[in-house]
């Protein structure tokens, strides 16, 4: 289990790191579907096999495309010249406070007593079931909000992206 | 799998433990690979051999009897062909591409359930699994037009992003009609929900309608013809493997046609009844004959399949697009109100009855709307 | 109905799958032709490459090696040197006649212009060879074909040929021993062959154009041959010693020399030795009066024939 | 077998520190709303992480990364609106020359 766990970790990591260095965007594009995918495995490692699948359907097949038509519609088709920001020597700062942050949040970490905590049992059994249950009684309030939010969202993204009439 | 691993305590104890566990896991993912790459080869063959008595040719006949060996002969040419990598293309993105469009065609596999008692993994999300796997493909074959800086592969990686994106959408919710009538994602759960006399979900008025709009929706998934505007040859060459020779282009054809049949056995598991039919419980030669009907029952899917690209030419992208948003999805929508309806109904012929109207009433009407539009005429940009 | 057409499509469509599998005369319907097995009957005017037409024995060959093949060939993939004797006599045929048929593009202007009927086009189009260069040089045995066999694949046009041609004459020489036929190969150096092989390219510089593409062969290997047999004087001394040029022009060049380069002009400038010379050799025996007979210039045609009337009777030598 | 809690907070950490690090450094709008994404996904493993070491036989833990989830795909759409909508003013997509508010 260890060694899955690492394994997946290095590659989530290597997404990661990859998708915030690489200068070409599209590659970052394809270092980010990685990174998902390292996501993915390891809901299916925590036995979450539905947020699994969710997180492959949503991430990969509509965020990972939609990130690449925004893309395609804004650079050069080749997406080069995607530099590292380098916001007038600022960029040093922007990596000393995310180092400082990781630092941190190791030591706390660390320090927590819930480090060394095991899993309960796995319990994967009619989990789909349950979420489906909760969505429609304990959770159909947010579930409505969502619903909304998305409708919004959709109509709000079409409302922006939108080419304005041209006045002529 | 656990079944496999339980099998070889049994008869070989004295195997180790860990090989015993590898034995088991490979063992059924050799089985499905060796069944599967079999059928796509004859596949192939189907195919050319179907579309040219269409086209009142003879098709492949030359190697082997009636050409039975074209398969062999396409893949040892392919394999020996030089491999050609475009001087300007993204050398690591270019070679992942086609790896990559083969991946999630086999990782579907891993849910379908051939027969009784064998599926390879029996996910309790299956479908949802095989629905979402099947879209990672979208990505490869992006990766293939643009690591290969081709303008026609470019425009036939996005047209393919596109025609996917649009198209994952009516399919997901045709599927959630198969998913509330069975009340479960797992895949073999799904199949032994289809059981009884006409138990199969496309003898219903909504599974019907559900499974038309799915199977056209897995032709436009994996690029099948009428919807095969990614890989237009009389538009845009070959779409996004234009760049592609030799064995990467194998690989591509390979991941293409063994979408095809995923697909094929995802909408049999769904809608026909899986690996379910006369015979299939029978105690010992159960499992051969469920086999034998699921691949009879993909067969017919399969045949579908040939038929519809030996006759219907291709859509226009607007025409694919609209058909996506504007008719299969409402249709969609207006299905898992069939489908309550039903669910809800006092008992079963009123539930029939009352779903078939609503359909039939949803159809006309978006039939109607969609037809009565004309376009406008086209201005051209450089003439005046 | 929504659909019908689509529908419609499909039920033909199946008739065809079934009709092509159990239809009465399914024949007519699959009219694939299974190529190697069977074949389609060629047009009669189908050609693919030449080749060059003997009578009776692959001895009694109509080429004269005259090279007005060679001249007018726009690929230039022809290549002829003239047999010789031991004196280094014309025997008026080709030892070595090549044809590159990876640069031949099959148009047929080298049957047009043979005054002797002597090739023509094949159509015989499956020439894959294995190897690149060498294979897809024919050399004169494999060209050699009988006029039986142009009979047999283009009777209406053999018939006509035969037609035309004057009854076959003896053989001009008495059959001379059987030697290898040397080709092209072994009478050229290594790099010659290739610049050969490559269409003349490699003695043409990158991007110039040279019109007409025929005074490059003044530069070519062969050359020196031809004019070691001439009994005139050196090329340069008599310019128009060159059928690109045409007839008015050679004689305008000519027009202050004496009687025999002016008939000489006025000849094809090919060497072909249908008139039993090359055309000094003719010319002088015109002037010389060894010989009235003008009309023997076979390239030259009508107007050669025609201008050397005219000079002769200008001369008074008729 | 499993590994301890301890592991999981770290790897969220770390691919927090990351994603944050890319959104304060990348010049290309595209390129931080993707580090955003890293951040959201870096909270909703810990989410799920939670979950499955904490949870009482409950699902809140699912139940709140299946609701970030869908509010990331809106924030995404929408944000990458507002980026081709911004392209189209500014012919650019360099977050450092967006420093006008006016259109």
């Amino acid at each position: 289990m260890t060694i899955v766990f690492l394994t997946l970790s290095a590659i989530t990591v290597l997404g990661a790191l990859l998708a915030v260095t690489l200068r070409n965007l599209v590659h970052c594009l394809l270092a980010l579907v990685l990174f998902f995918m390292g996501i993915a495995g390891h809901f299916f490692l925590l036995k979450a096999d539905f947020l699994g699948a969710v997180q492959i359907l949503i991430y990969i097949g509509a965020v990972a495309v939609l990130i690449l038509f925004a893309i395609m519609l804004t650079r050069n088709i080749s997406g080069t010249e995607g530099g590292r920001g380098s916001l007038g020597g600022a960029w040093w700062l922007g990596v000393g406070i995310a180092t400082t942050l990781a630092g941190a949040m190791c030591v706390f970490v660390r320090r927590s007593d819930l480090v060394s905590k095991l899993p309960y049992g796995a319990t994967e059994e009619g989990v789909v079931k349950e979420i489906g249950k909760l969505l429609v009684t304990d959770w159909v309030v947010p579930l409505e909000i969502m619903a909304v939010l998305l409708t919004a969202a959709l109509i709000g993204a079409v409302v922006i992206a939108l080419e304005e009439e041209k006045k002529r | 799998m656990d079944a496999i691993y339980k099998l070889i305590q049994h008869y070989a104890p004295k195997i180790p433990d860990l090989l015993a566990l590898a034995l088991a896991v490979l063992l059924p993912i050799a089985i499905v690979m060796g069944v599967f790459l079999t059928v796509f080869a004859l596949l192939t063959w189907v195919e050319r051999k179907a579309l040219g008595r269409i086209q009142n040719r003879r098709g492949p006949n030359r190697v082997g009897p009636v050409g039975l060996f074209q398969p062999v002969a396409d893949g040892l040419k392919l394999l020996t062909k030089e491999d050609i990598v475009p001087a300007a293309a993204d050398k690591v993105v270019h070679f992942l591409a086609p790896v990559l469009t083969v991946v999630p065609a086999f990782m579907v596999l891993a849910v379908v359930p051939v027969a009784k008692g064998f599926v390879p993994v029996d996910l309790n999300i299956g479908v949802l699994f095989a629905l979402a796997v099947s879209t990672g493909s979208v990505l490869a074959l992006f990766m293939a037009g643009w690591a290969s800086r081709n303008k026609f592969s470019l425009l036939g990686a996005m047209r393919s992003v596109a025609q996917v994106v649009s198209y994952e959408v009516p399919m997901v919710m045709a599927a959630v009609v198969i998913l509330m009538a069975a009340g479960t994602l797992s895949s073999v759960g799904i199949v032994e929900a289809q059981r009884g006399l006409a138990g199969w979900f496309v003898f219903k008025p909504w599974g019907l309608v559900a499974f038309v709009i799915f199977q056209l929706c897995a032709m436009a998934e994996v690029a099948r013809t009428p919807f095969d505007l990614p890989e237009a040859e009389s538009e845009i060459v070959a779409g996004y493997h234009t760049e592609y020779s030799g064995f990467k282009f194998a690989l591509f054809q390979m991941g293409e046609y063994v979408a095809a049949i995923t697909m094929g056995g995802i909408t049999v598991t769904m809608f026909l009844g899986g690996y379910l039919g006369p015979g299939s419980d029978l105690p010992k030669i159960g499992w051969l004959v469920s086999a034998g009907w699921f691949f009879a029952k993909l067969g017919i899917i399969v045949v579908i399949n040939i038929w519809a690209r030996g006759t219907w030419p291709r859509v226009r992208v607007d025409q694919l697009l609209g058909f996506a948003w504007k008719l299969l999805l409402p249709l969609a929508l207006v299905n898992i109100v069939a489908m309550a309806i039903w669910h809800f109904a006092s008992n079963k012929l009123v539930g029939w009855g009352a779903s078939a109207v609503v359909l039939a009433v949803a159809i006309v009407a978006l039939v109607k709307i969609n037809t009565g539009q004309t376009f406008e005429k086209r201005s051209y940009r450089f003439i005046s | 109905m929504i659909g019908k057409g689509l529908m419609d499509g499909l039920v033909v469509t199946a008739k065809n799958f079934v009709g092509s599998y159990f239809d009465g005369n399914r024949k007519e319907r699959l009219f694939t032709y299974q190529y190697p097995e069977e074949r389609m009957p060629l047009p009669e005017n189908s050609r693919t490459f030449p080749f060059l037409v003997y009578d009776g024995t692959p001895d009694q060959m109509r080429c004269t090696a005259c090279k007005v093949c060679e001249t007018e060939c726009p690929p230039q993939c022809i290549c002829i040197v003239m047999d010789r004797d031991a004196n280094g006599k014309p025997l008026r045929r080709p030892t070595v006649f090549d044809i590159d048929t990876s640069v031949c593009m099959q148009c047929g202007i080298c049957v047009e212009v043979c005054p002797f009927n002597a090739i023509k086009m094949d159509c015989d189009f499956e020439r894959s060879q294995y190897a690149r260069f060498d294979d897809l040089i024919t050399h004169l045995p494999t060209l050699l074909k009988s006029n039986e066999y142009y009979h047999q694949i283009k009777s209406a046009e053999a018939t006509r040929v035969d037609a035309t041609r004057k009854p076959a004459k003896k053989p001009a020489a008495a059959p001379t021993p059987v030697k290898p036929v040397p080709t092209s190969t072994d009478m050229r150096t290594e790099d010659e062959r290739q610049a050969w092989q490559r269409g003349y390219q490699g003695e043409v510089g990158a991007g110039e154009i040279v019109w007409p593409p025929v005074v490059l062969k003044k530069q070519s290997a062969r050359t020196p041959l031809e004019q070691s047999v001439s009994s005139a004087p050196a090329a340069n001394d008599v310019p128009w010693h060159d059928s690109g040029i045409e007839l008015e022009k050679r004689m305008e060049m000519a027009k202050e020399r004496p009687l025999a380069d002016k008939l000489m002009a006025a000849m094809a400038q090919v060497d072909c030795q249908a008139c039993g010379y090359d055309c000094r050799g003719y010319a002088n025996a015109l002037a010389s009066g060894e010989s009235k007979d003008y009309s023997r210039c076979a390239p030259g045609e009508e107007p050669t024939k025609n201008m050397l009337e005219k000079l002769m009777k200008e001369a008074g030598k008729i | 077998m499993s590994v301890p809690l301890g592991y999981y907070l770290i790897l969220g950490g770390v691919l927090f520190a990351i994603g944050l690090c890319g959104a304060l450094t990348r010049k290309n709008a595209i390129a931080v709303l993707m580090s955003i994404e890293i951040m959201f996904n870096a909270a909703i493993l810990n989410f799920v992480v939670f979950w499955y070491y904490l949870h009482n036989g409950a699902l809140t833990g699912q139940m709140f990364a299946l609701f970030a989830i869908a509010v990331a795909a809106a924030e995404s759409a929408v944000g990458l609106a507002l980026v081709i909508s911004v392209y189209r003013h500014y012919k650019s997509v360099d977050v450092n020359e967006m420093r006008s508010l006016k259109g």
